[in-house]
């Protein structure tokens, strides 16, 4: 398969103008991804799995990523060619920010592998995907609100019996303890 | 017969009137019918709500989530090492090509080398998990169709036999917990190769009973021929991979694709249907099972000598170069991967499970839809999920 | 022909079923409780501290409350608490002791990874199963007297292993009390250090 | 029943007894034998959930033979079973149906809970999807360690609760909940709530003790 970066400069002369650019991996693994913009990312997509030279007909895993820092989510997915068994190519989809603007295209007309996978992603980061066609949580049930893989996502409490607690849990179990008794004297002893 | 049914016909035949109309009130309703979370054929706590015109399902959406055990959320807050145990738990008929897919991506993300024999024993136990998974889905599939008992005990008593190998060498059953980055946990001893040699050697003498039992039994023909049809450019769209994807004819293996392990040193074929039916995927299946054998057959000839632990590996205080990787192996349901985000602390920033049997039911509802119910069952047997990873 | 296929599905069920009376090959039942096939040496099922001795398993624990069990334990179902006070180990040197060591067989895994982590060799796996209760809290959250069973049991139940951990401690032990009279040698002049106090 | 019925004959030592019993006469009362009957025929329900049903099914086959304690009549629909194995993972999500199949099973019924997560959520117990253990809402007469347990433990517990149901006394104030014409055999069902199930646990079920970690 072509180099990223041959595959980047085809991109942009396809695309003129859109933001593409390289997102480098400085681990071994060294698989480096295409960040795409949201508004063309459906064009380029469709660009990607017909292209003659790149047939990127199988898209394999669908991943968010809540990076809680930078401020934004991001969707990964990872593409394989089946008809001329090449691959990855990594291509990740940005959200403007984690609150309001978390729309993304919608990239299961390209590929039907996207659609339950991207159901997850709504579901756990609360990612929309424009032109899904059938955007419901997947893995919760209907009525619940938050969205649990974010990282500031806060677990509902439920610690009334934790005999080996430590660390963060431990100060969640806290809240349990009777207030008469003061952590010194309560103390189990062996 | 009543009085109140005589005295109608008495009237009817009395005024001339021998035909009366038809006036089914159900006529051209449809029924919604809620299958699961609890049914015995569902696999698992899986749901499906089907829409029925009588027996024809006419619309089928899956319901998951009802195993949903926040497996990458718990990735997420264990160390790298802590995860390789919950990997077990995903797909828990085998826990050994979960070890490996995992040992695997972490292995690319901290570029962390394997010795020879250690990979010789990964494809050892993958074969093995392979046999075992596919045997037990042949019992599963014939006791969708109504063959209640007889084939799965025998594929539970093959079963029990490499759960006894799994065990000897791994001190548990079914959460074998084995593999290491940079390596396997423990090596195998010379009796523990010696009496896998012998069951691997005797797999193709029940194979060929276990066939003779079912394969050209007429009843699961008229049952699974023809049924849950698949075409391959569907298959490659919605992200098929593994024996359903290569019943309908698409050559993609990644034992050959991706040539990770010592795949290319081992002489086999891949096993290809042509239509794409619930019945070519059951044949694969048994086809799958057959090279298998002839590969560890292989790697039992040629397994070197040697540590199966690199010796820089660390087990604790693993901390990876911030990155990413993804790593993906041929598990027997298909395409097994992992997508692991490093930070740089002892902990993944993110943890993504690629389960294959969630994938393969994206097209659970075409392949069902225009079918019986009783068909919708076996098709769902067929592409061979497991709730654990189909929900996480 | 219709039908031979299902015919000669019969003609194995038939085989099994006569098999069944008198070839071991077809007649898999062991009949538990009355027979155990073996346990194969590696099986592992929930953790157990070695102690020294049977006599004062409490006295002679090898574990010293370094507690990276606790934090390596992926469930988190250990719990630690370290004493105030040091004791004399194996090998005569003051060590700290668990005063609390619970382990939550209700959470427990049996994964091996705090045996694998372990730098003293104090926690090893278990090979008992048969512990179905009716008590949750109490019964299945083992204390440290519980959890201790003397390196004969070890023995008894991994033998190799328990064999091959031996011989290490060993040299380990031979290694540091060569090194101690060494030292000692040189710091012959040196006030001697206070005794060690009694073991609790 | 009165009280002749479920006490054994007067001056008869439980020595006496076995030793009649090893020369073929069988003395016993109506309770034994009732209890008998009952302990020796315990239907499960058809129903797993996660890795633990795996046992399950592996227990029920040739190797282990559940059969041979009477419970190999695993029913599919709950008004036909006995007993409950809950045999995995409960969800959050799952925690509702468990509870209405228990619901729906009748009187007289068990419940045991196989392997970690049933007991307690086991490994998986800080998921936020996770119930800590099914005895949050139903209340679960055997508990089963191990992760998964052995198809031996399966049966070690099936022979605790074959113990458990021959100790039962038919009157007074310990009788089993189906000779209580007060007892309720229905457990409230959770509900599916924004961030979490409503309520979280049934208080007359779920009563753990104190347990006080210093820090």
């Amino acid at each position: 398969m072509e180099p990223l970066e041959q595959l980047h400069a085809r991109l942009l002369s396809a695309f003129p103008g859109a933001e593409i650019s390289i997102v480098n991996n400085p681990g071994p693994a060294a698989q480096h991804s295409l960040l795409l913009p949201a508004a063309l990312a459906r064009e380029i997509a469709f660009f990607l799995r017909d292209d003659p030279a790149l047939r990127l007909d199988y898209c394999s895993n669908v991943t968010g990523i809540d990076w809680l820092k930078a401020g934004h989510i991001e969707v990964v997915y990872h593409l394989y060619s089946m008809a001329l068994k090449h691959g990855p190519v990594i291509i990740r989809l940005r959200t403007a920010n984690r609150t309001d603007a978390v729309t993304l295209p919608s990239l299961t007309p390209v590929w039907r592998a996207c659609e339950f996978q991207e159901r997850e992603v709504f579901d756990l980061y609360g990612v929309v995907f424009d032109g899904h066609p059938d955007l419901r949580r997947i893995l919760m049930w209907d009525e619940f609100k938050d969205h649990p893989m974010r990282k500031d996502y806060i677990e509902p409490d439920d610690y009334e019996w934790e005999p080996t607690p430590h660390g963060a849990i431990h100060d969640k179990a806290k809240a349990h303890y009777p207030a008469a008794v003061t952590p010194a004297e309560g103390a189990a002893k062996p | 017969m009543i009085a109140s049914d005589i005295s109608p016909l008495a009237s009817r035949l009395s005024s001339g009137a021998h035909t009366r109309a038809v006036t089914d009130p159900f006529h051209g309703d449809l029924l919604e019918v809620s299958m699961g979370p609890h049914h015995p054929s569902t696999h698992g706590v899986f749901r499906m709500q089907v829409t029925l015109d009588g027996e024809t399902i006419v619309k089928l959406k899956p319901v998951f989530g009802y195993l949903h055990r926040n497996h990458e959320k718990l990735g997420e807050s264990t160390s790298y090492l802590g995860s390789m145990p919950y990997t077990d738990r995903l797909d828990y008929l085998n826990s050994m090509t979960n070890n490996w897919a995992y040992a695997l991506a972490v292995e690319q993300l901290a570029g962390q080398p394997v010795p020879e024999r250690a990979e010789y024993l990964r494809v050892i136990l993958a074969e093995l998990t392979r046999l075992l998974n596919h045997t037990c889905l042949a019992g599963f599939l014939l006791q969708d169709c109504g063959c209640s008992g007889t084939p799965l005990m025998y594929a539970f008593r093959e079963r029990e036999k490499i759960l006894d190998l799994f065990e000897a060498l791994s001190g548990s059953r079914m959460m074998c917990n084995f593999q290491r980055f940079g390596g396997c946990r423990t090596d195998a001893s010379p009796e523990w190769l010696a009496a896998a040699k012998q069951l691997t050697d005797g797999y193709g003498a029940f194979l060929d009973e276990y066939e003779r039992l079912i394969t050209g039994n007429e009843i699961l023909m008229a049952r699974t021929q023809g049924v849950g049809a698949l075409k391959p450019d569907l298959a490659i769209s919605a992200g098929i991979t593994g024996p359903m994807l290569r019943a309908t004819g698409v050559d993609y293996d990644l034992r050959k694709v991706d040539g990770y392990g010592f795949y290319p040193r081992f002489e086999f074929r891949v096993p290809l249907g042509d239509h794409g039916d619930t019945y070519d995927r059951y044949m694969i299946r048994v086809l799958e099972m057959r090279e298998s054998i002839k590969i560890i057959q292989q790697a039992f000839a040629t397994l070197p000598a040697g540590p199966v632990m690199d010796p820089k590996a660390k087990l604790r205080g693993f901390r990876p170069k911030p990155g990413e990787a993804y790593g993906r192996i041929e598990g027997p349901r298909g395409e097994i991967g992992f997508y692991l985000v490093s930070d740089g602390t002892p902990n993944p920033y993110r943890y993504r499970v690629r389960p294959p049997s969630f994938v393969n039911l994206t097209l659970l509802e075409d392949l069902c839809l225009g079918h019986t119910v009783a068909d919708a069952v076996i098709i769902l047997g067929s592409i061979d999920i497991v709730l654990g990873e189909v929900d996480r | 022909m219709l039908g031979s296929g299902l015919l000669s599905g019969l003609a194995v069920t038939a085989k099994n079923l006569v098999g069944s009376f008198h070839d071991p090959a077809r007649l898999t039942t062991v009949e538990y409780p009355e027979q155990q096939a073996k346990l194969p040496e590696a099986y592992r099922n929930f953790p157990f501290l070695v102690s020294e001795n049977a006599t004062d398993p409490m006295g002679t624990l090898r574990c010293v409350a370094c507690q990276i069990c606790e934090k390596e334990c992926p469930p988190q179902c250990i719990y630690i608490e370290k004493s105030k006070d040091k004791k004399p180990d194996a090998t005569g040197k003051l060590q700290l002791y668990p005063a609390i060591f619970d382990i939550d067989t209700s959470v427990c895994m049996s994964c091996q990874i705090c045996v694998e982590v372990c730098p003293f060799e104090a926690i090893k796996m278990d090979q008992v199963f048969a512990i179905a209760t009716t008590d949750r809290f109490d019964a299945l959250l083992l204390k440290r007297e519980q959890l201790a069973k003397p390196n004969a049991y070890y023995h008894t139940i991994h033998p190799t292993e328990a064999a091959e951990v031996d011989a290490r401690l060993a040299t380990e032990r031979k290694a540091a009390a060569e090194k101690a009279a060494a030292a000692a040698a040189a710091k012959a002049a040196a006030p001697k250090p206070p005794a060690p106090p009694p073991a609790a | 029943m009165s009280d002749f019925a479920t006490s054994l004959p007067a001056g008869i030592s439980e020595v006496d007894r076995t030793e009649l019993r090893r020369q073929g006469i069988l003395l016993t009362s109506l309770e034994e034998f009732y209890n008998w009957g009952r302990s020796n025929s315990v239907w499960p329900l058809q129903f797993g959930l996660a890795c633990c049903a795996i046992e399950m099914i592996a227990t029920s086959m040739a190797r282990y033979d559940i059969a041979r304690f009477g419970s190999e009549v695993f029913r599919p629909s709950p008004r036909q079973a006995d007993l409950l194995i809950v045999s995995g993972t409960v969800t959050k999500k799952m925690a509702p149906q468990v509870v209405r199949l228990w619901n729906q099973m009748p009187e007289p019924k068990y419940c045991i809970a196989m392997g970690a997560c049933a007991i307690s959520g086991g490994p998986f117990k800080q998921g936020y999807n996770v119930l800590k253990g099914i005895d949050r809402f139903i209340p679960v007469d055997i508990y089963i360690p191990g992760c998964p347990p052995r198809p031996e433990a399966l049966l070690h517990g099936l022979m605790a609760l074959q113990e458990k149901i021959r100790g039962q006394k038919l009157t007074g104030p310990a009788a089993p909940r189906h000779l209580q014409p007060d007892a309720t055999c229905d457990y409230s069902i959770p509900e599916f709530g924004a961030h979490d199930l409503e309520p979280t646990k049934n208080p007359t079920v779920f009563q753990p003790p104190v347990i006080v970690r210093k820090e």
